[in-house]
């Protein structure tokens, strides 16, 4: 598989914005902000210890998330991988709750039990982060199942990376899905790594989506860091996914900013690759540029959507780090609905 | 407890009969799975519920196991009821991660109930290793799942129906070799529930817990104990999770003694956990140790003399009550 | 996916003996005769209860394993699936070794132990039939990764279904053998039906030739019931594979004339659609129709070969019928190369 | 028994060194999973092995532990010694068909041995339930595996040295929080047999039987206990299959009493097959139940403080202990 390197110099970074509300568009950008902001500023409190384990930074990726979402309402459902901050916040996850998870505190989505990789909202229809390679795309499955079942018009999206683009299950439930003509999004986070290893050394043919059409659905590459592209996409695969047609497949081409988790030091990128990214084909930036082009945003305008999304944040933190800790004596409740008469405390 | 509706069955016929009831009174029940709308299953479990219920609610499934597993903690999670039907239970193996890591943490974690039913036809029959893999114990020790496993068409019906009704991930179990066991199935509301085993065959002299398979065989013996004026009561656990040691408990409290009866390996089967338990809790009341019948550890062989070799009997369950009670004289 | 019915009509049914030493061609013809009377002797004294457990005979599909093992020496190895006995024999087992693992005789390739889907010979190389859909070909992987590693100039060929091709686990083997660039050849035997489900029920695509391209190896689908056809795919995938070029992924578009397991009595598929694969495509009659219209056989060669294959299966069922059973004292013996210490013996 | 090469290293540098010395001895042996080359695998276990012995012998998997198990067992059927790490025992879940239906059953058919190793690190910390799965038990419950885990530098070296040489598929596990442990490790020769315990403290008042990272922490009990005059007599069984109940046995008929310490749930873990194995053979010698430390049945939490309650520590080793001590008097 082509290796996921610099496209080829000059490579148009400019945005389409046609078609496009501008009101939506600076939403989507403040969106990204907000997930931006967030991973910067609980990347270092997991490298100080404050939140406790380790944890998974989408910087980078932030278009994927907000350009996906962008077309589901809160019946639609997303789950995502280790890597959901990004998807979590896109899909209308409060930041306290997120943050408060991460800390590890009684108010956090999963009341502490989860973590970052256990994020979920069942009332903004995020179905879970999930810690297991492939397994999300599983329960977006499921989720289109059920709405493909009651045909309430609703449709389910599952994100994973271009290392879970090997593994058996991701093709398990995209072969179910398009023989069942479920309504799913089936979104591969090509972000050219998985850990350390390149995608090229662990995948041969030509690209994911190439690999996914052989299961009978559409697939296509789009542009990760390009979030009017993806929106697009996304669209496209909602609309068909409403009207019964079935399931699609996209590629979505991105790149993380920063380690594969907090604290790594890997060699195995260049730092001129990474730099590349940053300052070419940064998602942000990117449409920043784009609305000021368009005149639909000034500088000011820019401001407040960066002063927001430092609020909330810190409003986040503030709350995470204020808020009680869960009770040890509760450990093991609520494992299953019914008691499990079990014996022996210990 | 049978209400009229009680007609003698078969006990896959009655795990189909609770189920179809079940669906006929909740259209969130769903049933997928390989070859079971026009084939009604691997083993007959679902016969004629596709033409009832149609395609949409008795699913044929590409051979992906894990996709179906998975299909069904997100259907699970999103309103429906999903009866993931594996034919056989061995099947699990290729769905691992979406039982253990999945269906069984999303309650934890989040809250959020996941009624999902994971049906599969296991125990020692023909067919060779990989069709034959007792694992009824793997499923028990994973803190979320409940496991049933019936051994009568009464428990199937009525343990099929609370399954239907309950809100947790449950592996259904039942034994090849009881596919066509007979018996009275219970009515419409004649409902099973979960943790509570059934005293067989009350007995004074030794208890003999047990489940599936090894249950006729234990009241077998027990009827050949009683001609020699041993009195063995005889308790099936119908479900393994959760596990009802108060029964077993009251019971050992009078008999004084405890023969646990599994096909399952012995090393480190639910027998294990029984015995170490009861140690525990009647370590003044037992008149001799618990005693286990189980397989010998190895692979389930094809040739019926080493099938045979391997698999427990009632001669088994009588040789160890018999030499429980002599334990004790 | 297409369904798997009658070509058009008129499709050419004549095999291409280009390039083919007649003798060579003779002898596949032998191989097929003999597991095609291996399955017609075994399947009725399964039914009738001689043979314990059931089976799952592999008549109609003859050319896909002779063809396929005709490029293979005894150091090449084949795994196959549950329907493994045309695999097993055209591989070089002796019948005799075979019938009496049916049987579940002392005598029987695995001593009895395995049964009608655990077949194996490491004298011939072959790794083994399996009764998990999909696994035989892991075990050909795992062959083929031993083998590149040594770079011995060996390969290995692993067959499954139509059926499989729907398990994540087929794709995880073909992705990391083109991934590695194995000496693999991949063998899917689509006879249009798992169990009772169509082909085209369970995957949507193109042709599993199609999905399997996807994965970076050059993907075939040839007509399983032209075993010269066959030959020559098999030939190609493994120079590929010798010369260091990695797998090939082979389509065999074939058909079972029984049903799925001895005592089926399906309605899946109508008797036309059986009758016209029995009389129109099937793959001894066709080969036997070439060799007697190249002038490389007459009808006394053709009864030669016959005979031949019946003295060989009925020889195996005596061998079998008066093997001594295992001895059941052994049950738990050799389970593993250590002793496990284990109490309790009941 | 150690050789002058011992030097003070950590579990996982001495896993490392053990398989680096059987690699350089034995061109059979490949190691293949994800990020191993450059990266050294997600624990340190194989840190600059990649270009020690180059990209053929240590190799980069795609995530795909299915694929990696089945080529370890395909290739061990075929003159290999392939170690498969998994770096979190977890991800078996997705290859568990591989090691239970394939990797263990090919001796029992057909003799073929299968010298395959199968690494994960395993054992509560951080990182939530889908990277903390205590699975140990089931894989003591499958015919054909072997399971080492070992606690002690020493013991890591001696095991993968052994399990290289052996010709059984075996589970190698190693616990998260003793990646680090240090202490002494053998040299090139220095072998630990499967299926023998370790004595690591004599006492005559009680034994401690334990495996992995209960050993230290029962260690350290031990110490508290001998504070108050209880001497514990402390066995790391060092590998679960075999599990080497001759020591235990020998122990208890001096101790008279038995304390089986795991971080494992204590419902249906290894603790129970040996509490019901030693109340079987040992039921007149036992002046108290065998009683049992383990977690709690629930999945493993995020949160530190959960994840606290749940992890049985040295306090619940020295509770129990005093608790059997005291009901002996
Ligand atoms: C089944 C499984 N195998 C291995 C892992 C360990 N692991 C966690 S993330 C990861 C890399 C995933 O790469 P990719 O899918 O590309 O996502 P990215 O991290 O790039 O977002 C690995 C190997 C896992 N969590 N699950
Ligand atoms: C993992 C797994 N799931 C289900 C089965 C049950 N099963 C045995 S054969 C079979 C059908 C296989 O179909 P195919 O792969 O097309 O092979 P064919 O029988 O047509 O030769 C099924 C579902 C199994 N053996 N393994
Ligand atoms: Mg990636
Ligand atoms: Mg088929």
């Amino acid at each position: 598989m082509r290796a996921h390197t610099i496209p080829a110099e000059g490579a148009d970074a400019g945005i389409d914005l046609t078609g496009l509300d501008p009101a939506q568009a600076r939403d989507w950008l403040g969106r990204m902000l907000l997930i931006r902001e967030f991973e910067s500023t609980a990347g270092p409190l997991a490298t100080s210890g404050a939140i406790p384990g380790g944890m998974h930074a989408a910087t980078g990726q932030e278009a994927v998330a907000v350009g996906v979402t962008s077309v589901l309402g809160p019946e639609d459902v997303a789950a995502a991988s280790h890597r959901s901050h990004h998807v979590a916040l896109a899909k209308g996850m409060p930041p306290r709750s997120v943050m408060a998870e991460l800390y590890g505190k009684a108010t956090g989505c999963a009341g502490g039990r989860g973590g970052h990789m256990h994020l979920a909202d069942f009332s903004v229809g995020f179905d879970g982060s999930n810690g297991i390679v492939g397994a999300g795309l599983g329960i977006a499955l499921g989720a289109a199942f059920a709405q493909g079942y009651r045909q309430d018009g609703h449709c389910a999206a599952g994100f994973f990376g271009d290392g879970g683009a090997n593994t058996g299950r991701v093709w398990e439930f995209v072969n179910l899905a398009a023989a069942w003509k479920l309504p799913l999004i089936v979104v591969c986070e090509n972000n050219g790594y998985a850990v350390e290893t390149p995608v090229g050394d662990a995948m041969a043919g030509e690209s994911v989506a190439d690999r996914a059409s052989g299961f009978g659905l559409p697939a296509v590459q789009v542009d990760g860091q390009d979030v009017a592209a993806v929106h697009r996409a996304a669209a496209q695969a909602a609309d068909r996914a409403r009207a019964g047609e079935g399931p699609t497949f996209i590629e979505a081409l991105t790149y993380r900013h920063l380690g594969h988790d907090i604290g790594e030091r890997g060699q195995y990128r260049t730092t001129e690759e990474v730099e590349w990214w940053q300052s070419n084909r940064d998602p942000i930036a990117r449409m920043r540029a784009a609305l000021e082009k368009s005149g639909d945003l000034d500088e000011a305008g820019f401001a407040e959507l960066a002063a927001a999304a430092t609020a909330r944040v810190k409003d986040a933190v503030e709350y995470a780090e204020s808020s009680p800790l869960p009770d040890p004596a509760t450990v093991a409740d609520g494992v299953t609905g019914i008691p499990l008469q079990l014996r022996g405390t210990q | 407890m049978t209400t009229p509706a009680s007609k003698r069955t078969t006990l896959s016929r009655a795990y189909r009969d609770g189920l179809a009831e079940e669906m006929a009174r909740d259209d969130r029940i769903v049933v997928m799975g390989t070859d079971l709308y026009e084939r009604g299953g691997h083993w007959a479990q679902v016969t004629n519920l596709g033409p009832q219920f149609g395609r949409d609610r008795v699913r044929n499934a590409p051979i992906s196991e894990a996709a179906m597993v998975a299909a069904g903690v997100g259907a699970a999670m999103n309103g429906l009821r999903p009866v993931v039907d594996l034919n056989f239970l061995d099947f699990a193996f290729g769905a691992m991660d979406e039982i253990v890591n999945q269906a069984a943490k999303v309650r934890y974690w989040w809250g959020r109930p996941v009624p999902l039913v994971v049906r599969g036809t296991t125990g020692f029959a023909g067919g060779g290793a990989q069709h034959n893999n007792p694992i009824e114990s793997w499923f028990c020790h994973v803190p979320g799942l409940l496991m049933a496993y019936p051994s009568t068409p009464y428990d199937a019906k009525g343990l099929i129906k609370s399954a239907m009704r309950g809100e947790d991930p449950v592996i259904f179990a039942m034994h090849k070799m009881q596919t066509g066991a007979r018996g009275e199935a219970g009515g419409p509301d004649d409902l099973v529930p979960f943790g509570q085993a059934a005293v067989r065959r009350p007995g004074r002299d030794v208890t003999v817990v047990t489940y599936g398979v090894m249950a006729p065989k234990s009241l077998a013996a027990a009827e050949r104990l009683a001609a020699d004026g041993i009195e063995a009561e005889v308790i099936d656990l119908r479900t393994l999770m959760p596990l009802d040691l108060d029964t077993v408990e009251e019971s050992v409290r009078r008999t004084r003694t405890l023969v646990v009866a599994a096909e399952d390996y012995r090393h480190g089967g639910v027998g294990a956990e029984i015995a170490a338990a009861m140690q525990e809790t009647l370590f003044r009341e037992l008149d001799a140790p618990v005693l286990r019948i189980g397989a010998p550890f190895a692979p389930v062989p094809h040739s019926p003399v080493l099938l045979d070799a391997l698999t427990p009997g009632a001669d088994d369950v009588e040789r160890l009550a018999r030499e429980v009670v002599k334990t004790r004289q």
